[in-house]
């Protein structure tokens, strides 16, 4: 399985990340907008839970045998980051919605030339 | 044409990306690791690593993303269409 | 939307409920020592508000009154932490520490069931249409 | 000493309490809130300066297991100048309508988040903090409901967000590699780095979105939107462009320290500075919207900081950070002038409005000391500033940039002085007593700044500076001439270019922007792989 070498959690989210960003610098639709930044963030959160990680580890609960224990920083961390980033959809999708109404359209383009007028 | 183009330079991106990757450094250091794996039950009682660090160990960031729900509840209100001029 | 809704589903849906509610409070309540804690036992909860919507389409859910009950809960958790931690008791007495944890946990849960329940019935009510 | 986290939490808490109550004297509670905060930060200023920095754990925890917040003295003063302008701003809109309860809850705790910016000491927690207030930064300049620009508000929130998993990435990369989240702990570790290559993804992914929140070169469309959008009350616009993109210069500023030793980009940033500080007086100069023009014109005084704090020398160092405290003082000024300015006439194009100066005495002459200010005029507070920037670089590229720039600012501030000029009967200007008191504090300011101007260096950051008077008599005379020829290119060139009103219409759409922020980080890393 060479092929697999390479291919950690690490390539993966990178991978991901640009992904994401392929969707956010060729896609004028505003939801798919949003998609790819749900992407990016899960792109780095799968980062995060690589760190320190080994094949053995246990999960970070009760008395475990030392060294073996995942870290648990980074866990926490994704926590926080994962309620941010639903805060933060749920903020976006309600904008659009709105924006919707307003303009019409579900394209960037054309609701930032519908503005100028 | 505008979707091939930004597809290239979406690879060059992770190309370059990748490149910087590759010359990253390894952990150097692991204390913290180290230091909630060994103390975090002498500390704070619990048992669960994760719920120690939010709770006791990074609290601040706790309230918030507390406060981070609060305040897009509040978005959500005021952004909508319907509603929220009733509010406040 | 109403009409669309199977009998079966919300009979089912109907049979779960005491379980999700169960669910979510274990995981509250053991969220020191066993995996989870107050934001994905919130979570959990918030199913319980979901679910009944779907068994239930009532549009009548106060949604002001639960604003108010989930600011009231901040208001506790900067409070207790304030009053507890940065006070230094807990140095001084390290056993209310597994207290405070399960009285935090529940408070961080129950608000953000509140939090999630009103996102939730915000785009319900007023985006779907 | 008032510890460092009461400062944040307390006024989330008395905010939430005060929304929750129905009581009908909440503004004046929050008026003796920011009082009380003044007097905190007035005091850990104090302690800071004689006792020297102070590190505080949150809930105890040490070894770096827990959140630390940090008070030096920089951001001691940075917290000082936060608690003065919040109080001043929620003064001059004592009288206001739109400022309801859900106003003052959002804008107390924008507060105390741009005050945990200044404070924190953890990568993690300034993640947070920016976060939350991108959120509520997207609210309040969409407050005004009847002039809703949402796609403003939208783009702005996107893009910040984008910027901030950029941010998040980042952090994983210094956690991954370093094992702690304390700025402090990770510059102590710098000399296990061996080679800087090592960090370059790292520092990359962390800087780009710091330069998107301090407005550099590529990465400023958002900041227009922001704080020239028609919803925004004028406060929010003073607090945004007088102080929050400051947040971003001074996560730069930590972040450079940070990696200071391994990564060094000053060459880098004082180029996007030069750059920074071009471009946004050309917009500046192409504008018609009074707002906007002020928008742009922060964009420009960054790169002057910019320019200030990466050029390698003390004076020049200490120039820029004093600009920054003297730009929250005009720029405050600037827009809520304006604010007052465009409530009376009902518009914001500057064709539209005439004969300020006789309908509006006090606000106009408060209104041209903040620009006599902006624009350095000898003995206001911008040209003591400027002054250090410029003595650190004689006979340099960079000298010649400076006055450049301050032609611009000069040519462009003589467009927006024109409204103050000739006749209009139809409006009524009224200027409540309130408003009125809090200009003439905050445009007085600007004129003590420059006066004590060394005194005031020596007083916040225990910093000696010489100013020559031969030098400083030289860049007056520089600064009439370049009045002069400010005055003559805009009579000759500016009032009559149609090639202006061509740039006014350049907007990038918001693949756009992404694309910058991408470019952006792309070429930093190249050029980083480049010089190491």
């Amino acid at each position: 399985m060479i092929f697999l070498e390479w291919l950690n959690g690490e390539i993966v989210a990178i991978i991901l990340f640009f992904i994401g960003v392929y969707g956010l610098i060729s896609r004028r639709n505003i939801v798919k907008t949003v998609i790819s930044i749900w992407i990016m963030e899960v792109a780095v959160i799968l980062f995060f839970m690589t760190i320190h990680y080994q094949k053995t580890s246990v999960p970070p609960i009760g008395e475990a045998i030392k060294g073996t224990m995942a870290d648990p920083l980074p866990q926490a961390l994704m926590v926080t980051a994962i309620v941010i980033g639903v805060s933060v959809t749920a903020v976006s999708l309600t904008m659009f919605i709105t924006l919707y109404h307003k303009y019409g359209s579900t394209n960037w383009e054309k609701v930032m030339k519908k503005r100028m007028d | 044409m505008r979707k091939v183009i930004t597809l290239i330079g979406s690879l060059m991106m992770l190309g370059i990306f990748l490149w910087a990757f590759a010359y990253t450094s390894p952990t150097l250091n692991v204390e913290m690791f180290t230091y909630y794996t060994e103390n975090f039950i002498q500390d704070t009682g619990a048992y669960n690593a994760v719920a120690a660090i939010l709770l006791n160990y990074r609290l601040f960031d706790t309230l918030f993303e507390a406060l981070m729900l609060l305040i897009s509840v509040i978005g959500i209100i005021y952004f909508s269409r319907h509603g929220g001029e009733d509010h406040g | 939307m109403g009409d669309s809704r199977s009998e079966i589903l919300s009979k089912m849906i109907g049979l779960l409920y005491p379980y999700i509610i169960m669910f979510g409070f274990y995981i509250i309540i053991n969220g020191h020592n066993t995996p989870g804690g107050g934001f994905q036992g919130g979570a959990v909860l918030a199913a319980v508000f979901i679910s009944k919507y779907l068994v239930l389409p009532i549009h009548d859910m106060r949604l002001e009154s639960l604003q108010l009950v989930e600011k009231l809960f901040y208001i506790l958790i900067i409070l207790i932490p304030t009053l507890f931690l940065m006070t230094g008791l807990n140095a001084v007495y390290p056993a209310l520490n597994v207290y405070y944890l399960v009285i935090m946990n529940s408070l961080i849960g129950l608000k953000v069931c509140c939090g999630l329940s009103i996102v939730f019935f915000r785009f319900v009510f007023y985006e779907s249409e | 000493m008032i510890n460092l986290y009461f400062l944040i939490i307390m006024p989330i808490l008395i905010a939430v309490i005060l929304y929750l109550s129905t009581n009908k004297w909440v503004k004046l509670f929050s008026i003796i809130l920011q009082v009380f905060m003044v007097a905190a930060a007035i005091i850990n200023f104090i302690f800071v300066k004689i006792n020297g920095e102070v590190i505080e754990y949150i809930g105890g925890w040490e070894h770096y297991a827990g959140i630390a917040l940090r008070g030096d003295l920089f951001a001691c003063v940075m917290v000082m100048l936060t608690t003065i302008l919040f109080l001043g701003m929620l003064i001059f809109t004592y009288t206001t309508r739109y400022i309801n309860k859900l106003f003052l809850l959002l804008f107390v705790i924008l507060q105390s988040l741009i005050i945990g910016i200044f404070l924190s000491n953890d990568l993690f927690n300034i993640y947070v903090l920016i976060e939350v207030g991108t959120i509520i930064v997207s609210i309040l300049i969409m407050f005004k409901k009847d002039s809703q620009a949402i796609y403003d508000g939208m783009v702005y929130l996107l893009v910040n967000i984008v910027a901030m998993i950029m941010f998040l990435f980042g952090i994983g990369f210094i956690y991954k590699i370093f094992g702690v989240l304390d700025m402090y702990r990770i510059q102590e570790l710098m000399h296990l780095v061996e080679s800087p290559r090592s960090l370059i993804l790292p520092y990359a992914l962390l800087i780009t979105p710091v330069a998107l929140k301090g407005a550099l070169m590529p990465l400023f469309s958002w900041l227009p939107k922001a704080h020239g959008t028609p919803s925004a009350p004028s406060i929010v616009s003073a607090i945004l462009s007088g102080l929050y993109v400051k947040g971003g210069i001074y996560l730069f500023i930590r972040i450079q320290q940070m990696f200071s030793g391994v990564i060094d980009t000053s060459q880098y940033f004082l180029i996007l500075g030069f750059l920074t500080g071009t471009v946004g007086l050309f917009l500046a100069l192409c504008q018609t919207d009074i707002k906007l023009i002020l928008a742009y014109s922060t964009i420009s005084q960054i790169g002057l900081i910019m320019i200030g704090i990466n050029f390698n020398d003390p004076n020049a160092y200490w120039g820029g950070i004093y600009h920054i405290v003297n730009h929250a003082f005009f720029k405050s000024t600037l827009f809520l002038t304006a604010g007052l300015i465009i409530d009376t006439y009902h518009t914001r194009n500057i064709g539209e409005i005439r004969g300020v100066f006789r309908k509006m005495p006090v606000v106009s002459t408060i209104s041209i000391l903040a620009i006599l200010g902006v624009t350095g005029a000898p003995l206001f507070n911008g040209s003591i500033s400027k002054y250090l920037i410029q003595s650190g670089m004689q006979g340099t590229f960079y000298d010649y940039a400076l006055i450049f720039i301050n032609l611009g600012t000069v040519v462009y501030f003589m467009k927006y002085i024109t409204i103050f000029f000739g006749k209009d009967e139809n409006h009524e200007g009224v200027v409540d007593k309130y408003s009125r008191s809090v200009i003439v504090v905050l445009g007085l300011a600007c004129f003590v700044g420059g006066l004590y101007g060394q005194w005031f260096i020596k007083l916040l950051f225990n910093q000696a500076v010489d100013i020559d008077v031969i030098l400083y008599m030289k860049k007056s005379i520089v600064y009439f001439l370049t009045l002069v020829i400010g005055v003559i290119v805009y009579r000759r060139v500016v009032a009559h270019s149609k090639l202006l009103h061509r740039v006014r219409e350049i907007e990038l759409s918001f693949n756009n922007i992404c694309f910058t922020i991408m470019i952006f980080f792309s070429v930093t890393t190249v050029y980083l792989m480049i010089i190491y």
